[in-house]
């Protein structure tokens, strides 16, 4: 029945799109459909019936449980803010002739059609049906990535599908393998995760370690983990703004909910020992790059992505400690990453409408008096920076310092390296935004930079997130805690 | 606050009021002796301390109430300074009184008060002595400290009245260490009173004078006062080597007899030693300002040497 | 009651918060007043209850807020942490009091209320830190103390060194983040949990406590974690000077004292390596302070040396722990927390009327100062008194607490280690040398920029502040004396016996003399007085620039010190003809060389921005490359899978 | 039923027939005859899901046999092929990293590597035939060698076909280890054409634009733009 209602809300809303006209129209749709997902996910939140067990749903491959309710809030939220977002955003694109007038019936078609099949990703019972979906949110969204009339789009956005294609192919095959295990464990070979974690104790871990460490590459491409997040910085950096918030926030948890699931299927067999270590030194080298990519990094938008390469690298050392409160963490992180980042972007798209082209470029001398052009930008992104460093009120905070302890009990040396990364990417950021925004042009020459009229639309979404950080970041609910330990427990951590 | 210590007081302050210019005095006979002169009379001092009171007090135009109020506070922190070193009498320490850091930070008030003073009518002479003044009081200090820190580490108290019982106690010889310390104490009694080879006292030529630059401004009682304070705070400190060296006849209990002989006493032991400063001072010439840190790296070394030796014996 | 009063006070401090925040974009002074009016108010309350629970000595601890078994968001208050409420109290409501005019002075029209809020947030974070009964509560309030002190810094953002002080903070702040977090995530792998609680000895307390102190050093500005000091402080606003330097610098002080004595059993090379920081940290601070003629960098430099003296007393308190003399020890934890707090008063006296002055003569630079003193009588007093202060003078507040120090120094005696001895000696030395230098130290700064005549015209046409810039000065000046004249008497009102002068009878007696002298002089002396011009040799004329300058005053220590004091000369020339013979024009140039920041900071700095442009090279914009590093890793991994799984 | 051992034969016959493909894909300079090789490749594949049939006669491989056959063999490479035409490239010269005689030997190593890798991971595993176990080392060293074309040729078309050949080695080894249920089969087909038909739409917005690229740009954007303008 839910399985349904998305359908024919998807389709509804595909609809729509084909037969209206305007960006008005089309984002309007963008938006009610984005905000019905969110109120099917706020209903089933507490309604309490999750998890539902597949026939509710409407199909055996498709399950609901707390760790997909909880990406989808997350996508829904993220993707109803941007979808104000672009209001505003596309139609400035559409004055500066970025963005044909012609494409703009692909693109809201691709972003609602994005936004179903996220939700049926993480809806999905069955691994190689997400993985399906996985490869399908590439392909939607790398179309979205290249939409804009640049060629360094199409550049990126080839990029973003071949690396991420070659990788999920991979992926394949390890699920491939998985499937073969259950089949030999079982007799009846089953992709259906609820089953494979029942199973998963019977699994011989040879065959674990090489199923998971084949699905990683994958997953691993999709989430920008090292030396696959080659992808990431361009495609984020040259897409929308509206649409690198959506990539950030959205499809990476895509590539890392695989993982998660994968691994908590491996978590059930020794073979977690063996791979535990191969995803700290993923993740330890994942923040190391990005840490030292970041430094000298002089594109706004290039920084934000390196740091979401970082924070993948994060969530990757959480994950390899594989202890409940590490999960809990990594978790927790996953959603406190999500909306910093999107605010992050909705900011810095802001300065790149009042900036043009130069946040484009490589030069950084060009932007200049940001908190008389852009005073909300400029604060978003200095409060969105201090947050996703770490700052407290911000709930990066929290999951940064828990996750820190975990891994102090488990290695010491990698505890020293990511703090000292951790260090060099606050500094980068830092760097950045100190050097940028103090730059004030001098009087003689301080009406030749026009105030970009920022819409209300694309405000809004800013300080949205910026009031649900802090409320993350300062108070813990507790059915927030019940919530994030129910998924624990379900992933049987 | 007993009667004795009341007594103390007042009978220290006069007593080192009454004797400072003397030794001043002497100083200068002895110099002017060795120059072979006959030199002025060993009431010199006194004359002209009473001729400045007389004399009126010129302040500069753009001067301050700093000016003012130096004279003041210079001869007040001096002569609390004074009550910390008994002349001839010792009397039970009161309230802190007699602490050897105290002592040390209240020559510094002095100091930091004439040095103010110095810069406050923008004469370039004052300037002059007040920078130097307060870098050779800063390069001295480290010997100082550790002179002083070498006499709590042979007393085993921080108070100067305790260290005078004890030594009084002990008798005279002092033991080596301690003449080893009163060389010590000796090179800080020069340089803090501005005397040769560090200051010459005598001059005011641009090149080499120090304390006299930083005075060059004040007149009349306001001189007077530079000048006393600047002789008791040399009495202070020949008190606190005669006392700590050749403690006889010191006086520790509150008798006319005692007193007397103690009086008679350490005007004897501080001529003597103002005839040393004398005969130190003649056989000596002015030294060249930056060749003065390393004199006193000398002290400080020698000084640190018997903290080691004391140590380490 | 206590309780009731401690929350009342937080939420009177969060009311100053959101005010501003609110009419963020209403440029009126009335809401400025407001917020900074909720600051005095809650820290009258603050001090009220911290003097209480100061006397009484009792210990409240509650939790506010707990959401996992693991962790509570709790405080906790006791004596210590009262004292460092009481610090906080008495210098924030004087400097709000301050505010209140200077910031209506400010450039910047309604980012003003958030400057107010923004103080209000980092006073708060402050307070809260002290009260921490964890350490994730105590790591939470600090990060946002660093963030919102970070955002004070940047105030005047358009200042031309506000970047460059922006940048080294914001860095420095962050590598204090690095080593506070490391230390706790280690005490947590000693204790397994967030409690203050002793932690036994093992390597990893070792490692969390050189981990803890290198952050909480950073922080205070201990060389060679100093750099940002100099750069902060005089790039922002000066009631903010005033309490990063009064009071963020003693929130470090807190937290290694609070973990030395709840947590950590010392070791006696902890004390050691504390001393030898604190007593390098009290003679270069002074010695480059001496050198500084912006008053606000020398005004920081000074509290790198009293960070140092601090330091000091806690390595003796150590020194003497270990060797198990607790009333040694505990003059030295006394001295060093007596001082924290003096320096607190004095050190925000100073920068207050620092403010003052240059905000009347619109310049940092001692050398375009001068004669002030009759131009701005008030503020010149107030400076005076912090002045003595800070030069140790007796009978004020500085010297009461280095004196403390000195006696525990002198009587490390009864350390048996000869060699330690001497090592004590030595920085007793040094010490020494400290004091007597920040004596010539603010002489110079009290004599050029208030003595003698103007040097610029800005300086001759200064005007004396008003009445409420002189009022929050005022009563701090009123808190040095008190805490010098009557130190002995507060040891023994709480409780303290300790074995130190009676100031107050000395402050009698030099009063004493004073007025027996004075009235000596009335009676005998002639009473005629003449004003006539300085006696110049004979020159015409009185003119600034034959005054002694400040170069010229320290000029001398310059010399000594050469070895410290590097010095760095540009010459530039030009010639007319090929072979150089005829000289055309030049520059020349002799600046003092900046050691720790031309040696270890630019080389740290450069070494890994070329690290990073290196592994930028990773992403080289080629998917041809990104593919193959795609198939590299699978070979990696099949390999990993075939052999090594 | 035909004799199961000479099924095998032919299974064998027919992987040789897809290593010679690959192997031409990866070392030929010409692109039109590369499609007609992907072509090829494919329909072997699709011969040996028919083999395979024969030999279990799960009704999935047959399936899957036809919907290989419709989109491999027709759709796609009828698709690359039109979009071939428009943008008149005829040859692909550059090779990156890799020549295409090292790219062989390369290749050759690697199915060397991969088997006695893949019998070192499997090695637990009960029951693995022989010819099982060497479809699946075919499957995964055909991957790689779509891979090894994908980063050593400069043109985004050549890089398509080394993904299919991808492709194709994943159903190899998928066929050859287990069988999905062909939903999941159907899914990942429709998946392949949307992907393959953005990239080559993609390409060629990039791809003509490799040679001289800032000559083309803008011309190229307008024919991108009528392909997918509705």
């Amino acid at each position: 029945m839910i399985l349904l209602a998305i359908i024919l809300i998807a389709a509804a809303s595909l609809a729509l799109i084909a037969v209206s006209r305007t960006n008005r129209q089309m984002n309007t749709v963008c938006i009610a459909e984005a905000a019905l997902f969110l109120a099917i996910a706020v209903w089933l939140l507490l309604s309490g019936q999750v998890p539902i067990s597949s026939f509710v749903i409407g199909s055996q491959y498709f399950f609901i449980d707390h760790l997909g309710l909880f990406e989808v809030l997350i996508s829904t939220i993220i993707f109803l803010l941007a979808a104000i977002y672009a209001r505003g955003y596309v139609e400035g694109l559409i004055e500066t002739h970025e963005l044909g007038k012609g494409s703009l019936k692909l693109f809201y078609g691709a972003w609602a059609f994005l936004l179903t099949v996220i939700l049926l990703a993480f809806f999905s019972d069955n691994l190689a049906l997400f993985w399906i979906f996985a490869e399908l949110t590439t392909v939607i969204s790398a179309m979205l990535v290249a939409i804009l009339y640049a060629r360094d789009n199409i550049d990126a956005a080839i990029k973003y599908i071949f690396i991420a294609s070659v990788s999920m192919l991979f992926s394949f095959v390890g699920l491939v393998f998985l499937f073969e295990t259950s089949r030999s464990v079982s007799g009846e070979g089953t992709l259906n995760w609820t089953v494979l974690i029942q199973q998963a104790h019977l699994f011989p871990t040879g065959m674990m370690i090489a199923a998971f460490a084949l699905v990683f590459i994958g997953f691993a491409a999709k989430s920008g983990i090292f030396p696959f997040h080659t992808w990431l910085p361009e495609a984020h950096a040259r897409a929308p703004s509206a649409v690198s918030a959506i990539l950030s926030g959205v499809l990476l948890n895509v590539g890392i909910y695989g993982i998660i699931r994968v691994f908590a299927i491996v978590h059930q067999t020794p073979a977690v020992t063996t791979l535990s270590p191969l995803l700290l030194v993923f993740g330890l080298l994942t923040v190391g790059i990005a840490a030292l990519s970041m430094l000298p990094q002089k594109n706004l938008k290039k920084l934000i992505a390196f740091s979401s390469v970082e924070n993948m690298g994060i969530l990757l050392i959480g994950l390899a400690i594989a202890t409940p409160l590490a999960l809990f963490w990594v978790l927790f992180h996953i959603m406190a990453h999500a909306f910093t980042k999107a605010s992050l972007f909705f900011s810095a798209g802001i300065l790149h409408r009042q900036y043009h082209s130069t946040l484009s470029t490589d030069a950084v001398d060009d932007i200049r008096d940001v908190f008389r052009l852009q005073p909300l930008a400029a604060w978003g992104v200095i409060l969105g920076g201090l947050a996703i460093i770490g700052m407290p009120l911000f709930p990066v905070f929290f999951s940064k310092l828990f996750i820190l302890l975990q891994l102090g009990s488990v290695s010491l040396p990698a505890l020293i390296i990511l703090l000292f990364l951790l260090f060099i990417t606050a500094v980068s950021l830092g760097y950045y935004v100190i050097s940028t925004f103090t730059q004030v042009s001098r009087p003689e020459t301080r009406d030749d930079i026009v105030a970009y009229d920022t819409p209300l639309g694309m405000k809004v979404p800013v300080i949205i997130l910026l009031i649900l950080m802090v409320f993350l970041g300062t108070v813990f609910t507790v059915g927030e805690i019940t919530f994030l330990d129910r998924i624990v427990a379900e992933l049987m951590f | 606050m007993t009667f004795s210590f009341i007594f103390y007081l007042i009978i220290n302050t006069v007593a080192v009021l009454a004797i400072a210019p003397l030794f001043m005095s002497i100083i200068k006979k002895v110099k002017a002796w060795t120059q072979g002169r006959r030199g002025p009379s060993v009431f010199q001092t006194y004359f002209n301390l009473a001729k400045l009171l007389k004399k009126e007090v010129i302040y500069s135009s753009h001067s301050s109430w700093i000016m003012r109020v130096t004279p003041l506070v210079n001869i007040a922190a001096i002569l609390v300074a004074a009550l910390f070193v008994p002349l001839v009498f010792v009397p039970e320490p009161v309230g802190g009184i007699g602490n050897i850091i105290l002592l040390l930070y209240l020559l510094a008030l002095a100091k930091f008060f004439m040095a103010l003073a110095g810069l406050d009518a923008g004469s370039s002479f004052g300037g002059m002595g007040s920078s130097r003044e307060m870098s050779i009081s800063a390069i001295i200090e480290p010997t100082t400290i550790i002179v002083f820190a070498a006499l709590v580490f042979v007393f085993k108290t921080l108070n100067v009245f305790e260290m005078f019982i004890t030594s009084a106690a002990t008798g005279t010889p002092a033991t080596p260490t301690l003449i080893l310390l009163a060389i010590s104490l000796f090179i800080i009694l020069i340089v803090e009173t501005s005397r040769i080879p560090v200051d010459n006292p005598e001059t005011h030529l641009e090149l080499t004078m120090i304390h006299e630059g930083m005075v060059l401004e004040q007149s009349g009682s306001n001189l007077a006062l530079m000048e006393l304070s600047s002789a008791v705070k040399l009495t202070l400190l020949m008190a606190l080597i005669i006392n700590l060296i050749v403690p006889f006849g010191l006086a520790t209990s509150l008798t006319l007899g005692t007193i007397v002989v103690a009086a008679v006493m350490f005007a004897l032991k501080g001529t003597i030693l103002a005839g040393i400063i004398g005969l130190f001072e003649s056989s000596m010439s002015k030294m060249r300002f930056f060749r003065l840190p390393s004199l006193f790296a000398m002290a400080f070394f020698f000084s640190t040497l018997i903290i080691i030796i004391e140590v380490f014996a | 009651m206590i309780v009731e009063l401690f929350i009342l006070s937080i939420l009177v401090f969060f009311l100053g918060i959101l005010v501003p925040l609110v009419t963020a974009a209403r440029d009126q002074r009335v809401f400025r007043t407001a917020a900074l009016g909720c600051t005095i108010i809650g820290s009258v309350v603050l001090g009220v209850l911290s003097l209480v629970i100061l006397l009484t000595g009792q210990v409240f601890s509650w939790t506010i807020f707990q959401p996992f078994a693991a962790f509570s968001l709790g405080f906790s208050v006791d004596r210590l942490a009262a004292f460092f409420l009481l610090l906080i109290a008495a210098v924030s409501g004087c400097v709000a009091l301050y505010a209140t005019e200077y910031i209506e002075h400010l450039d910047g029209g309604s980012r003003r209320n958030l400057l107010c809020g923004c103080t209000n947030l980092f006073i708060l974070s402050m307070l809260l830190v002290v009260v921490s009964a964890n350490t994730v509560s105590f790591l939470f309030f600090w990060e946002l103390m660093a963030g919102s002190s970070f955002l004070l810094v940047m105030y005047e953002y358009t200042g031309p060194d506000t970047k460059k002080a922006g940048i080294f903070y914001f860095v420095m702040t962050q590598f204090s983040t690095l080593f506070v977090m490391l230390g706790i995530v280690l005490l947590y792998g000693q204790t397994g949990s967030f409690s203050l609680a002793p932690a036994g000895i093992s390597f990893l307390s070792t490692a969390a406590f050189l981990a803890l102190l290198i952050g909480f050093s950073i922080k205070a500005g201990i060389i060679p974690f100093h750099k940002w000091l100099p750069y902060a402080h005089p790039a922002s606003p000066s009631p903010i000077s005033a309490l990063m330097s009064a009071v963020m610098l003693k929130i470090a002080v807190y937290g290694l004292v609070r973990f030395l004595l709840d947590v950590f059993s010392p070791e006696l090379w902890w004390g050691i390596v504390i001393l030898f920081l604190g007593t390098a940290s009290a003679v270069l601070g002074i010695i480059y302070a001496l050198k500084e003629y912006d008053i606000k960098a020398m005004l920081a430099y000074s509290s790198i040396e009293n960070v140092g003296i601090i330091f000091t007393g806690i390595g003796l308190y150590v020194i003497f722990t270990s060797y198990h003399m607790p009333g040694l020890a505990s003059i030295s934890l006394l001295g060093a927390l007596f001082h924290s707090l003096n320096h607190a008063m004095f050190k925000s006296l100073l920068f207050l009327t620092a403010g003052s002055v240059v905000h009347a003569t619109h310049t940092r630079d001692i050398e375009q100062m001068g004669g002030l003193v009759h131009r701005m009588p008030y503020t010149s007093a107030l400076f005076f008194t912090g002045a003595l202060a800070i030069a140790a003078l007796p009978p004020l507040n500085g010297f009461a607490s280095e004196i403390l120090i000195f006696i525990s120094f002198f009587s490390s005696v009864a350390v048996a280690d000869p060699l330690l001895k001497v090592l004590l000696f030595i920085c007793l030395a040094l010490f020494a040398l400290t004091s007597a230098l920040s004596a010539a130290c603010f002489v110079k700064a009290f004599g050029s920029v208030f003595l003698a005549l103007p040097r610029s015209k800005e300086s001759g046409e200064a005007r004396e502040v008003p009445l409420r810039m002189l009022l929050g000065p005022a009563i701090l000046a009123a808190a040095c004396i008190i805490l010098g004249v009557f130190a002995a008497q507060i040891f023994v009102l709480v409780g303290l016996s300790v074995p130190m002068p009676d100031l107050f009878l000395v402050g009698l007696l030099l009063l004493a003399m004073a007025v027996l002298t004075y009235a000596f002089l009335f009676f005998t002396a002639s009473r005629d007085v003449r004003i006539a011009g300085t006696w110049g040799c004979g020159t015409p004329s009185q003119q600034p620039a034959m005054e002694y300058s400040g170069h010229g005053f320290s000029e001398p220590i310059d010399i000594i010190f050469s070895t410290v004091y590097r010095t760095k000369m540009k010459n530039e020339r030009k010639f007319f003809d090929r072979k150089n013979c005829i000289f055309a024009e030049g520059t020349a140039d002799i600046s003092l060389m900046k050691i720790f920041e031309e040696y270890v900071y630019l080389p740290v700095a450069r070494a890994s921005y070329h690290a990073a442009k290196v592994v930028s090279r990773f992403q080289s914009g080629c998917l041809d490359t990104y593919l193959l590093y795609v198939f590299c890793t699978v070979i990696a991994i099949i390999i990993y899978l075939g052999w090594l799984a | 039923m035909i004799d199961p051992a000479f099924i095998q034969d032919v299974i064998r016959v027919l992987f040789a027939v897809v290593i010679v493909t690959a192997a031409y894909i990866i070392s030929t300079r010409n692109m039109i005859s590369l499609v007609s090789v992907y072509a090829l490749q494919s329909l072997t594949l699709v011969f040996m899901a028919l083999a395979l049939y024969s030999l279990e006669g799960t009704t999935v491989l047959l399936a899957i046999a036809c919907i290989t056959f419709a989109s491999k063999v027709l759709v796609i490479p009828y698709f690359i092929a039109t979009i071939q035409e428009r943008i008149r490239i005829k040859r692909d010269i550059e090779f990156h990293f890799l020549s295409p005689t090292t790219s062989l030997l390369l290749s050759m190593a690697l199915m060397l590597f991969i088997y006695i890798a893949l019998a070192h991971i499997m090695e637990g595993t009960p029951g693995r035939e022989s010819l099982f176990f060497f479809g699946a080392v075919i499957g995964i060293s055909l991957m790689l060698m779509g891979m090894m074309v994908t980063f050593s040729r400069k043109r985004a078309i050549t890089k398509v076909l080394g993904y299919l050949t991808m492709e194709n080695g994943v159903l190899l080894f998928g066929m050859f280890v287990t069988e999905l249920p062909f939903i999941i089969e159907f899914l990942i087909i429709i998946d392949l054409i949307i992907l393959v038909m953005l990239t080559t739409i993609l390409t060629v917005g990039l791809d003509s634009t490799l040679e001289d690229y800032h000559n083309r740009l803008h011309r190229f954007h307008l024919v991108e733009d009528t392909e997918e303008g509705p």
